[in-house]
């Protein structure tokens, strides 16, 4: 296709929809408030977004399957209470690490396999799962947040190059390695049709049972990656619920033009639509809205962002 | 052509019963198929043959029966287990992923890959430049390999599933209706490839509800009606006018 | 006669007769919360030492008003004796409280009050109120704040989630409370959640460089906005005071990186409402209002506060005390 | 089909999930705790279950086309702030019920215009109204709950027939006529071809966007009749969301067999997995399990009733 | 039967064009079809046949040209405003909705209801004896007309679309590769389903691969090619060798 052509294809607009979204609100942002693009604040605005865009990106791999996991920002609870045992335990930062990433890789691969073998809703599934992990993250701590002072971690949510924090950074890298699975891998391409066709799918011999365990897999793993940084974020393992990473993740996945019903994904797009939320309430602080016109603000700008694609055509 | 011989059957279905609830679907169907030949199953609408099909091909399991591939019993568990085994199908209903491009949907599961150490990347120029050649070998208004499926018009979309189906090589290749939304020029492209298949030694099972098509391409007619086999026939000793007369019922076996 | 002196084991036989060792069921907020995790330590801990029984039930989350209701009417069908209750508004707890005060069972409201015009006109008759004033922990910060910023100067206030009760009649309180030198520029909401609060503390302090000091709603998100202040080299310049005197922040104080905790006592809560359920089990008449203590925690006396905790370090007034004596 | 032939059908089971799992639960908690089955502790579920039966069946319309309500608690919220500044103004309560509905029915009518129109995804149009009725409510009630007092309501919320409470009846006409306009009226068949397959439905002449437009109404305006009922509860109007009725109305229909994908959906089936979601957190109630173990034990029962059917076939 | 006159034209297409992206489906195409006859539309799998019957039944809007319906000129908003202009379409992928039973496909958006004052509720008796009758006239192996329509065979499918499209009483009928999936009493059942309706005087526009069908069946003939209408023929001045040679282009009109 010309690009002339290709600009007309709706679908790609679909696609890029948080990318116009983002651009406009940093326009009009930046238009009123000016401190908005300082280095300082775009620093702040990228480190804040590195546990969203990790997440969403967990969750893109999931829907494109078709799927949708809810219990992604529980198991990230779960993660970050395992952390803080085993870290408190004294097992070391490398163990501690590796123990939230596998807490919640287990946690993600069992919702995958009850959801592959038991052939249930994945919204039934990962409700439970939801409620489960906050519960043992819960019962694990006792229901107590236990602080985490290291040195490796204060420096991991603080330093990075330029504006360039290093959870941000880890947060690309995670983004550029997802888009080379997706597109670049036979497990990509696989995924992709057992998202959009599963039958057909299954008759050309693929295992979609085997690709449903692994997307889980990774959302859990990747929600065990985004423990360790909000860990090292708010200097403290809590039992509490991050219930809006939830419905964030799922919004930038969504944002970010890829369809809630399976076969089609890009990984750029979700990782726009988290900076777009981040920057959207980080704008509004910014401009100094007052409390209760924020939800408000937010609400008309999540739909104005997609929607203003519709009118680019 | 040498009188055909058991040693050639390469498919052997014996006895294959499968009920969905209160629907009989396949009442202890009996078929064989032969390597070198162009086996045709025919019947009326809701006869069967589709669900004979998935279940040779791995999508179903029979709940009764038994199916001999090259001369062992299977149980194939899925299609993966079918492909692996040498079984390539054309389905009716042509399994084809509508959002992947045209050249995914012919390399599906059948990826070419470069490996880099322990990563496996797909090779994606390889696969398009390959597409092509397959595509336009059977189609005459060439869809572009990288235009989603779901632009593809019927008769383009049945094309892109016959290429898939032919285009690796395999023991028995199984084509369910395949011509039945193609044109006249691509339908005469895609008897020629039938035929080229059945001298390179394939098994062909070709289900087709176009008599002329049966009478001229195959070797062999099973006919079903109301999931029952209710006859076979070699072709060079019937005539169309007795395999009508089986399908509906006329003529009793 | 109420027979206060009588052995336990007797003392239920005669139908209708008031029971020395009350039977108790207690309703309190979410549990994702430490704060109301001690107040169910005071509890279980009273009830052990006393030798009484008692359910302790938990909403699911602090917002979740109806399914507390629905936790009070599924423990009301049940034999208990004495229902304390911690109810999240002030009237989503009433209709179950009518059913109860109906059956004659002995109500006591810890923490948050019943609302007294919904409880009237549903008969709703709580034997006594235990709690502590938001509104006056809130104002005990802003004076606190004035303390600390003398000079006068900006402060932003963290609540929780938008619309939440306490977290308005904390915020309210402060406001009321800080001298008027000090000017509150802007009021976010945080959800309670101690990451959002890291967030919307470093925004804050990049929108308004000239930022003195916070008020924090809670300890949880307090801690994360000291985190914040620390991350931007701003620590010591900028205050940070919250409420609930949680033991993380009773050390954070202790460490300088958190200038303030009002602390209350959930723990005292607790205990007392049992004592309360005794008392009134025992045929005391109770007193209507019992104030909970209420501590400004500062580097001076954390050390105190931390040794005490999660009891109060200092001397307070509990009336049940000789009641049940 | 035969009885037999039926009982063999998975798909029938899918469906009956929710009563299989409700009868299972019933069952072990009554021989764990004989206060179960007592008729005050029914009576007491029943009317605790009321309005999740109203939005779970809210949201199966919504569902049934393929959609996705998130908006449903947050718009029930600000239906009850409409009805708690207009109860207090002193229009009375006739016209406060009203407005409630009228209130919640218009939010619901918007997310059915952006939908149907803008051609946005289902799931960021209803995120957004989220967050901006969430918004309007704080705004409206300036953040404060109201207090009301009104003898009528209290009458709805404790009295009733029996062991039936006025709201349950209430829940219980509504489902009836859910279930006559699903599957007796042209636009319930139309509803249903619209989700299933919206490009043969439009083929055949029924207008998609009205049917979009339409389930999105009736979802709001049931948002509303929730709110009516919720203040009647709680006695009061207030502004803080209510997050888990969100969740719970989804699952509730999922539970109930009714597909994510649309095109399929039973009223009996959600109001089942409404009364199933209510008795489970009784039953855990009664049994006096601990606090953190709760969220574990609902999880496990929820994944539990869904996979029980699976094992019947 | 009588020479055309210009009155008897129904559907008179002019200089339809339409292009999606960089494809140019279709390029000034004019066609008519007439009252009292069928009219054959041919062309190689992709010329733009299906495209032209969705401009025509409402689903796209063309770029440029005309569509005038009954003489007059139309701009169908939606497929509604075409079926309510009495044009029923069976089209190539057959427009079921597969959650849906037979008899509700059959009446979708044409269902029997009765009134009881301001209420109108469903008659599901009346329409499932109605779908009964209506299915069995077509289909040999009749399937339920209570089981959904994913669980039919593929010729079991198209049969129920057409009953469908040719159930209603309407001007033009419309069917894109009707008898495709049909077995061979099927087919001979819908070819005289199509000249009872032409008899009757309804306008036919069919779409066919099958030139045998093509010639027993049609008045006039129109050839697509690669988006273009390229000839026009009545059918009794032609041959089957004339209508190849315009398809493929070695006849130039
Ligand atoms: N999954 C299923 N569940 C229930 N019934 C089924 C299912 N699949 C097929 N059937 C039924 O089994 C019978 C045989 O169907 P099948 O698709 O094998 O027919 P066919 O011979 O391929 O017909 P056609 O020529 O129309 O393709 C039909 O009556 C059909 O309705
Ligand atoms: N929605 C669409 N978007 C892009 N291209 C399309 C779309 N629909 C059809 N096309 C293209 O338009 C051309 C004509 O398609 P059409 O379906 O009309 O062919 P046809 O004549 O019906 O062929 P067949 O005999 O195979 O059914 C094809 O090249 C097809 O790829
Ligand atoms: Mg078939
Ligand atoms: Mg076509």
């Amino acid at each position: 296709m010309s690009i002339a052509a290709r600009l007309k294809d709706p679908a790609l607009w679909a696609e890029w929809a948080a990318l116009v979204g983002l651009i406009a609100l940093v326009i009009v942002f930046q238009a009123l408030n000016p401190t908005f693009l300082s280095p300082g604040n775009i620093a702040s605005m990228l480190v804040a977004a590195a546990i969203l865009i990790i997440l969403a990106i967990g969750q893109t791999f999931v829907i494109a399957t078709a799927g949708i996991d809810l219990s992604i920002a529980s198991v990230m609870t779960m993660g970050a209470v395992a952390f803080g045992l085993s870290y408190t335990a004294g097992w070391g930062l490398g163990t501690a690490c590796l123990l939230a990433v596998a807490a919640a890789g287990v946690a993600g691969a069992v919702n995958g396999v009850i959801i592959a073998w038991g052939k249930i809703a994945d919204f039934i599934v990962t409700l439970g799962m939801l409620s489960a992990a906050s519960g043992l993250a819960l019962i694990l701590a006792d229901g107590k947040p236990v602080t985490i002072v290291d040195p490796v971690l204060l420096r991991l949510s603080t330093g990075g190059l330029g504006i360039f924090g290093w959870t941000f950074l880890i947060a690309l890298a995670v983004a550029v390695i997802a888009h080379v699975v997706l597109f670049h891998t036979r497990f990509g391409t696989h995924l992709l049709a057992t998202g959009g066709a599963p039958e057909s799918a299954a008759a050309m011999g693929i295992s979609t049972r085997r690709i449903k365990i692994a997307v889980y897999s990774i959302s859990g793993a990747l929600a065990g990656l985004g423990a360790i940084l909000l860990v090292a974020r708010v200097g403290a393992a809590e039992p509490a619920s991050n219930t809006s990473f939830l419905l964030n993740s799922v919004a930038a996945v969504v944002l970010g033009g890829v369809s809630l019903f399976g076969g089609r994904g890009t990984i750029v797009g979700p990782v726009l639509g988290a900076l777009l939320l981040t920057a959207l309430v980080n704008g509004l602080t910014l401009l100094g809205v007052a409390q209760f016109y924020q939800p408000l603000a937010v609400g008309i700008v999540v739909v104005l962002a997609a929607l203003m694609t519709r009118f680019q055509k | 052509m040498n009188a055909p011989t058991d040693e050639d059957v390469l498919l052997d279905c014996r006895d294959v019963s499968l009920t969905f609830g209160s629907v009989r679907a396949l009442v202890d169907v009996s078929i064989t198929a032969r390597r070198g030949e162009i086996t045709a199953l025919v019947g009326d609408n809701g006869a069967g043959k589709s669900t004979l099909v998935r279940c040779v091909s791995g999508i179903h399991r029979p709940d009764g029966g038994r199916i001999l591939f090259d001369g062992e019993g299977t149980a194939f568990h899925s299609p993966e287990d079918a492909r692996d085994a040498g079984i390539e199908t054309v389905h009716q209903n042509l399994a084809l992923v509508e959002d992947l491009t045209v050249w995914q949907n012919l390399f599906l599961n059948r990826e070419i890959v470069r490996r880099f150490g322990p990563v496996a990347l797909l090779d994606r120029r390889a696969m398009q430049a390959r597409a092509r050649e397959m595509v336009s070998a059977l189609a005459v208004n060439v869809p572009e390999v990288r235009s989603r499926v779901r632009r593809l018009s019927g008769g383009q979309r049945q094309a892109v599933a016959i290429c898939r189906a032919t285009g690796f090589s395999s023991k028995l290749v199984i084509m369910d209706e395949p011509t039945a939304a193609l044109g006249v020029q691509e339908t005469a492209r895609v008897e020629e490839l039938i035929v080229r298949l059945r001298d390179e030694g394939h098994a062909v099972l070709l289900i087709s509800h176009n008599f002329a098509q049966v009478m001229r391409l195959s070797q062999q007619v099973w006919v079903m009606r109301a999931g029952r086999r209710v006859g076979g026939r070699r072709t060079a000793e019937t005539s169309g006018e007795e395999i009508v007369g089986l399908i509906t019922g006329a003529i009793e076996n | 006669s109420c027979g206060s002196g009588e052995p336990a084991g007797t003392a239920g036989q005669t139908a209708g007769a008031t029971t020395a060792t009350p039977r108790i069921a207690a309703v309190i907020k979410g549990l994702d919360n430490p704060f109301f995790q001690t107040m169910k330590q005071g509890i279980d801990e009273q009830a052990k030492a006393s030798g009484v029984q008692v359910t302790v039930q938990a909403a699911n989350a602090i917002t979740d008003t109806t399914g507390q209701a629905d936790k009070l009417d599924g423990l009301a069908g049940q034999d208990f004796s004495c229902y304390v209750v911690n109810p999240i508004s002030g009237t989503n707890l009433v209709q179950g409280l009518a059913k109860l005060s109906a059956l004659g069972k002995t109500v006591v409201n810890i923490d948050s009050p019943v609302d007294a015009k919904a409880a009237e006109s549903a008969g709703v008759k709580p034997a006594t109120y235990i709690g502590t004033d938001n509104a006056e922990a809130g104002a005990m910060a802003g004076r606190r704040m004035g303390e600390l910023l003398r000079g006068g100067g900006q402060v932003a206030v963290v609540g929780g989630i938008a619309g939440d009760v306490t977290s308005g009649a904390r915020v309210e309180g402060f406001q009321k409370g800080v001298p008027a030198n000090i000017k509150v520029v802007q009021t976010v909401a945080a959800n309670w959640e101690r990451q959002a609060a890291l967030t919307a503390a470093t925004d804050l302090m990049r929108a308004h460089p000239e930022l003195k000091g916070f008020f924090v709603a809670n300890d949880d998100m307090g801690l994360g906005v000291a985190r914040a202040v620390a991350n931007s080299g701003k620590a010591g310049q900028v205050k940070v005071i919250s409420v609930d005197g949680i033991k993380d922040a009773l050390e954070a104080v202790k460490a300088g990186t958190l200038d303030g905790t009002v602390a209350q006592y959930p723990y005292a809560i607790g205990l007392m409402g049992v004592e309360a359920c005794q008392a009134a089990a025992a045929g005391k008449p109770l007193p209507p209002n019992v104030k909970a203590p209420v501590e400004m925690v500062t580097k001076d006396n954390a050390d105190q506060a931390l040794a005490a905790t999660p009891k109060p370090f200092g001397e307070y007034d509990d009336p049940f005390k000789a009641l049940i004596q």
